[in-house]
């Protein structure tokens, strides 16, 4: 059993961490992975900066763009994370989007995740139908977990594939956005987050974007199993560095 | 042997380019898109109000003109297709005629586009004018900044222009503010997007609605010579959307050959190129699967090229795939030859081109064609919009 | 009772207004053109390759577009006579195309022209660069500084833009100063003007050549309507050629109402006008009597308006006769009202109109109409040449 | 017998003068016609200034554009004027364009000329059959000859149609440009000059355009009756103001 499916099974919350290798400076990878773990998160989202990362809002645009600018690379990442697992053991997931995958070669860069002890995978733009055509079963060969999203306007028969191709948890989209931290959610929000608890999906629902201090966290997570912080978390690393992990965890929940 | 199909298949691909490789959000836009496009495309009400817009408003056929002073001086019979003579003074407003009339359909209240040097921007805002759909067009902070006449004329159409800030701030970031516009308004919002890229059925939907390019054409070319079919078929290549209309009707006709033209900028191998053919490889770009012009590690690079509308990192898939499969020969012409090319029609033909079209122009320079061949090239646009760039190059 | 003509007569006149008041120097010149006009323009050798030109260069026919939005606000069926898409934008060309093909049948190498905006000195380069004629364009010093690209543009075609320095440096001081490059080249030169005006027979030269644009609003009005006759055809006038063109065919057709409209510039009275018939007096002008804005003592006075194109202190001597005999109904409108008609028509038609047409546009603020009243405007240009004033003006 | 034809009997070359009314100044009218007689000219042609006077050069155009400014009009030539012939016996000319003139009304213009003892008028774009058709009985009527111009281009019928309504001299446009002083003539001036010679035309002819010293005036003048001087006149009084006539005449012949 993975990772991930483990850490689902406790029955608490889960928090989630996002943040994008490279930012603020290239050396930072391991530092931030081990306070993270360290004040407690359940699960850590390693963003791989892309030069056009057109799902994120203006916070995790500038740290792809700063990264990128850092020189952080796809082969920077693995040798960075060579050694994580004798550092850490806390399940980690890849986020990035599909074209520096592709160049680096999916079944090379997943089988370099085996290698590390990465446990799953998020791939905005890989859609489904050409994932389980085309890579399916080099994940599954790989132990990656793919994790897929669903929106606010994803309707009830596309949700149910999703939850039927999925292997973890299900990436519930809070709004419809970009990336981006929001200081409280509206009615809508959750409405959607109960429709969904509604739908007695098989796999659990973890919320991202919008989410980015306790209260957001807490109505996110109301009907769901845990919250993904992204924006938030770099704009706190932007404004206090590593020194502000700690605290800035301690305050969600 | 089966023969080599051109056109998209029922899954969204040119050979092995195309497909729509999008974030979920952006799922429910594009699937509604693809389930209903060609059933509303086929729709006669739907032909009859856009071939009355062509012909009322856009001020479709544009003339095929034989262009003799430039035929004599070059050796062949070199036709002119005129799409700088269309309502905004490009080919664009074929298509975005087309997707405004289709987003009235699909019920939508308001309109994105991005736009790099303002064409397609101007198109976009004309047909919210003429329809009174609320216009948003993204444009890179740069462009804004040194296309000022087009931002001025879509701000007298009544649309917003919003400033792209993130990236390079030209027409690649447009793009994507774009896009996350469309993220963030799903339901209200029809994305006009301005050449044959994107996610399937965008450069189906926008190879369609340009293709009314070739096919008057071949009425026009059978008066003029007796024959529908010309020897050559010549077109500047941004992303590909004049090329695909005025290749459209051809592409099954293996006698006519096709030259697409790309910009080399200061030259392909200067690392100031935007010759996406020779310099990019398979990867995904704003939803596509296609040729891209990308560090080795998969970042998307910036192209360079005089021409603001052919500096794109990508071309559509369905060019991806003519070039892969050798349909069509693809040249790639430098900043220096475009503006001379541009120049030289200006005096000869009294017509100045934008410099996007200048490229396919200047091909005439290096090719050699016999006589009796019919060369028809697409006039893209006018150059109006270039004049600055003109006279600082030129000194006038 | 005779039916009132208003045509020219034999001797060059429409009822009192015209004639060829001209120096003796330019005598030879306007008698051999006089002598030849109506034999070379009735030749089908000469029509076709007019006709020829003005298909497959200029884009004709332009459209007649139905404003369906702006005839719902303004409630009457109102037309719009696309001269914007005529190449180079403006109803303009269709004269240059006229006069450049009879200056090669007279047998001239070089060609002079006077502009104001520019736009017939574009036009005129253009027709220039199309026979690989030399051209020269006179235009006011001033003119020059305002209208910086359509400088460029003539440059591009290959034109020498000679500035004139005499007198209030616009468009007055460049006729003057083309008239006098006329006189020093009486044999190799033909002098292409850019309205009905100048001596005889120029007026009916030029609005022959433009009377293309109401002989096909008849076939264009019958296929939409019914009807070749609208009930209203509306015109802006600065010398009067597109007002010429669209009224011609419907001069004796008296059930068919004409509305001239002039610049009032800052309001008729300021003192800072356009307003050549309600402000003018019978006079001379450029070679021709007709009604001039003067002082009394018959110096010409400098007209004003925003519009560069209807600045000019004279109409064409058929407008006189069609004033004085109330068989068209002059209008005039202001700056600002102009200005307000231009955007307005942008916003809701996706169409920019030039100033000197938004003139036109203009009156349905203030004219009434009945809700099944054809009226057709002459949408004579485009207005990419005024964007700056316009960016100006509304602080865009 | 009109002081113009009295005049053209005297078997010389003439020297006729044009200058701008209302330059250099207002006042300088009575002035400059007192000293041109004084100094032996046997013509004056005074120009009422026009603001677009389409038939001549950069030196009377701007000349006319000053006495314009400094409010010369139809009106104060001929109060300027009234008592001339108390003061002088030289044949004047006006010559004007026809705008300012009909504007004045053309009878009343003819018959102020009358009264002030004004010999001649040249309008140069009033066509010849406009003046025949409407004007001639009132120049006749008024005493005033018509003095019409030619040109290298006015074919022979055309000339010879010209002598056969003109009453005092031909004025005889030396080549094909606008008014403005020349350094020299060329061939085909002489040519031009010995081809209407070879004529014999009724009516004598005096030379203008391009005359602005010994030289041109005695090229001109070999195969005609006479020249006049405009452009090159009135840079002599930019230069020299009222106080180089003499010299100026002097130098001529
Ligand atoms: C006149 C003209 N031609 C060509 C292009 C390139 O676009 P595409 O390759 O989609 O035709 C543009 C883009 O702005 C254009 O304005
Ligand atoms: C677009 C346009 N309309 C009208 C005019 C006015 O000229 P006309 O009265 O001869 O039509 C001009 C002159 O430049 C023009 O450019």
């Amino acid at each position: 059993m993975n990772r991930i499916q483990k850490k689902l099974e406790e029955k608490k919350k889960l928090l989630s961490i996002y943040f994008t290798a490279g930012y603020p400076t290239t050396q930072d990878t391991i530092p931030i992975l081990m306070a993270l773990e360290k004040s407690g998160v359940d699960l850590i989202e390693i963003g791989l900066p892309f030069s056009d990362p057109l799902a994120d809002g203006t916070t995790i645009q500038e740290s792809a763009a700063t990264a990128l600018k850092n020189g952080m690379a796809t082969e920077v990442i693995f040798n960075q994370l060579k050694d994580v697992r004798k550092k850490i053991t806390v399940p980690l997931l890849l986020m990035g989007y599909f074209n520096p995958i592709l160049q680096f070669g999916v079944e090379n860069f997943c089988q370099k995740c085996y290698e590390t002890g990465i446990d799953g995978l998020i791939i905005p733009d890989l859609p489904i139908q050409v994932y389980e055509e085309f890579y399916k079963n080099t994940f599954e060969k790989n132990g990656l977990i793919p994790i897929f999203l669903i929106t606010p306007q994803t309707d009830n028969e596309r949700i149910n594939r999703i939850d039927s191709i999925s292997d973890g948890f299900i990436y519930m989209v809070s709004n419809n956005g970009t990336t981006g931290a929001k200081k409280t959610f509206e009615k809508e929000q959750s409405e959607y987050f109960k429709r969904i608890f509604a739908m007695k999906l098989k796999h659990p629902q973890i919320v991202g974007f919008g989410i980015s201090n306790k209260d957001t966290f807490y109505q996110a997570t109301k009907f769901t199993s845990g919250a993904i912080i992204g924006s938030a978390f770099i704009q706190m690393l932007s404004r206090d560095g590593l020194g502000g992990i700690d605290a800035f965890i301690k305050s969600i929940r | 042997m089966q023969k080599t199909s051109y056109q998209v298949n029922e899954k969204g691909y040119y050979g092995e380019f195309g497909g729509a490789f999008i974030p979920e959000m952006l799922y429910p836009n594009v699937e509604e898109l693809r389930q209903n496009y060609l059933k509303i495309l086929n729709d006669p009400d739907f032909q009859k109000e856009v071939n009355q817009l062509l012909k009322n408003y856009v001020g479709r056929p544009t003339p095929l003109y034989f262009a003799k002073r430039f035929s004599d001086k070059y050796g062949a019979k070199i036709y002119l297709k005129r799409e700088d003579l269309c309502h905004t003074g490009a080919h664009k407003i074929n298509n975005t005629i087309g997707q405004i009339v289709l987003a009235k359909r699909l019920g939508k209240k308001r309109i994105i586009a991005e736009t790099g040097a303002g064409q397609h921007g101007v198109a976009t805002a004309t047909v919210c004018a003429l329809m009174g759909m609320k216009c948003i067009v993204y444009m890179g902070d740069i462009d804004i900044k040194r296309q000022a006449p087009n931002v001025a004329r879509m701000k007298m159409l009544g649309a917003t222009v919003i400033p792209a800030h993130s990236g390079s701030k030209t027409l690649k970031d447009a793009t994507n503010e774009a896009i996350r516009d469309w993220i963030s308004n799903p339901i209200n919002t029809h994305y006009i997007i301005g050449s044959v890229v994107g996610p399937h059925p965008y450069p189906d939907l926008v190879a369609r609605f340009q293709s009314v390019i070739s096919k008057e054409i071949k009425q026009q070319l059978l008066e003029a010579e007796g024959t529908e079919n010309p020897d050559y078929v010549v077109a500047c290549v941004g992303g590909g959307s004049n090329a695909a209309g005025i290749f459209y009707h051809y592409l099954d006709r293996l006698n006519v050959k096709l030259i697409a033209v790309e910009a080399a900028g200061k030259g392909i191998h200067s690392g100031k190129s935007a010759a996406t053919s020779q310099l990019g490889k398979i990867g995904i770009i704003h939803g596509s699967k296609t040729l891209v012009m990308q560090s080795p590690d998969g970042q998307i690079t910036e192209p360079y090229s005089i021409s603001a509308g052919l500096d794109y990192p990508g071309i559509g898939p369905m060019h991806a795939h003519l070039f892969q499969t050798k349909r069509v020969q693809f040249l790639s012409v430098t900043d220096d030859q475009a503006m001379l090319a541009g120049i030289e029609l200006s005096k000869m033909e009294g017509i100045i081109p934008a410099i996007e079209t200048a490229h396919a122009i200047a091909i005439f320079k290096e090719q050699k064609f016999k006589k009796d061949d019919i060369v028809v090239v697409n006039l893209s646009g006018r150059g109006d919009k270039d004049l600055n760039t003109y006279i600082k190059y030129f000194n006038l």
